[in-house]
């Protein structure tokens, strides 16, 4: 398991290629991630920046706790998370997880659970430097 | 009884505060401790609270030393 | 758009990072991926090895068409699918399949539909060695 | 008319064919051109067809050239 909090950009599948390496081998037959990635345009206006700010611990405790109910209910193999925080330009990655399964459909749900109850309940909030000036994202879209 | 209260994001904009040091000789709720930091001022909608780092709510109790932070909704991911 | 029969081991995470490159930068904000991935055991026996047969042709074909569908129904910046042929070992790579779309929602959905597609449709087959011998894989897992 | 017969994975083995190539006056369904070419064998549960590299039916008509492929249940992915 590993979940980390980056302030600078990263490399999603250099970290999913490393990880995997220190992972038993043979022993899951699916994975599943999703990569959130920062878009140039948001809700029609054109977006040149973002500041992701966090609660610093209460962030970790969380995505800790994402991970260990990913892997308890789905009875995964392993699970990470990375989040991105400070001053992101669009293309940089934000957010990266992933779900190692013996089967595919575990790894999916999974990898969707914990997603989900990031956005939900992980304590990250986003300030876009938008053409019409800066303004706080108020909420995420639900799913 | 010494209270960490930490502000995030827009509300720690809007208040212009992101960290005080709340003393009282009483047993406080979450309520009354941001009745006491904000002057009483009306508390936004939607706005999150976590003690010691686990999502709380308005009329829970507050202990020596615990950090009490308040947030608008989260937009991680 | 990309498919690929590999008959050689390949590198999910690598092929990932390069093809990315080639994406339009700052569309994107969600990218699912799914990788299967040979494990050792299966119905509980060891499995030493496997190879796998295909339909050439057909399963090119058939791979394309499933990209496309996808890409249509998702509306999806863009798709990929690489399947593996020939003699794997465990722990080998057999499939990447990966999704790129605006939000989330579609990036999943799209790349569930893809792998359940290529499973239920693609002419690919599994031969397995196992301590108790050789075996043709009757069916894969309904989902 | 020319009919290219193939033939994949279990099935192949069993058969110990993987193509074959089918000469006939008629224009055949893949049923019969099953039977021609397996000396009416019973035709296994659950085998898929292929024309031209499309599923298909046992009572599709095959024409000239056509490409007919047999195989068991795919297990891809």
């Amino acid at each position: 398991m590993k979940i980390a909090i980056i302030d600078k950009p990263f490399a999603p599948w250099q970290i999913l290629s490393e990880y995997q390496q220190t992972l038993k081998s043979g022993c899951y037959g699916g994975t599943a991630v999703f990569v959130g990635t920062m878009r140039d345009f948001n809700e029609e206006n054109e977006v040149r920046g973002m500041t992701l700010e966090h609660y610093p611990g209460m962030t970790e405790k969380h995505l800790e706790q994402i991970c260990l109910d990913a892997i308890d209910r789905w009875n995964l193999v392993d699970a990470l998370i990375i989040h991105r925080t400070g001053d992101l330009s669009p293309n940089d990655p934000i957010v990266l997880v992933a779900a190692w399964s013996a089967h595919r459909k575990e790894a999916f749900e999974a990898c969707r659970f914990m997603i989900e109850d990031l956005k939900h309940t992980a304590p990250f909030w986003k300030k876009e430097k938008t053409n019409k000036g800066a303004r706080w994202v108020e909420k995420n879209t639900p799913y | 009884m010494a209270i960490t209260v930490k502000f995030f994001a827009s509300l720690s904009e809007q208040l212009g505060m992101r960290e005080v040091l709340v003393e009282s000789k009483d047993r406080l709720t979450v309520e009354e401790i941001w009745e006491q930091v904000t002057g009483n001022r009306e508390i936004p909608a939607k706005i999150l609270i976590a003690i010691n780092m686990e999502y709380a709510r308005y009329d829970d109790h507050v202990s020596d030393n615990d950090e009490v932070a308040f947030f608008p909704p989260v937009t991680g991911g």
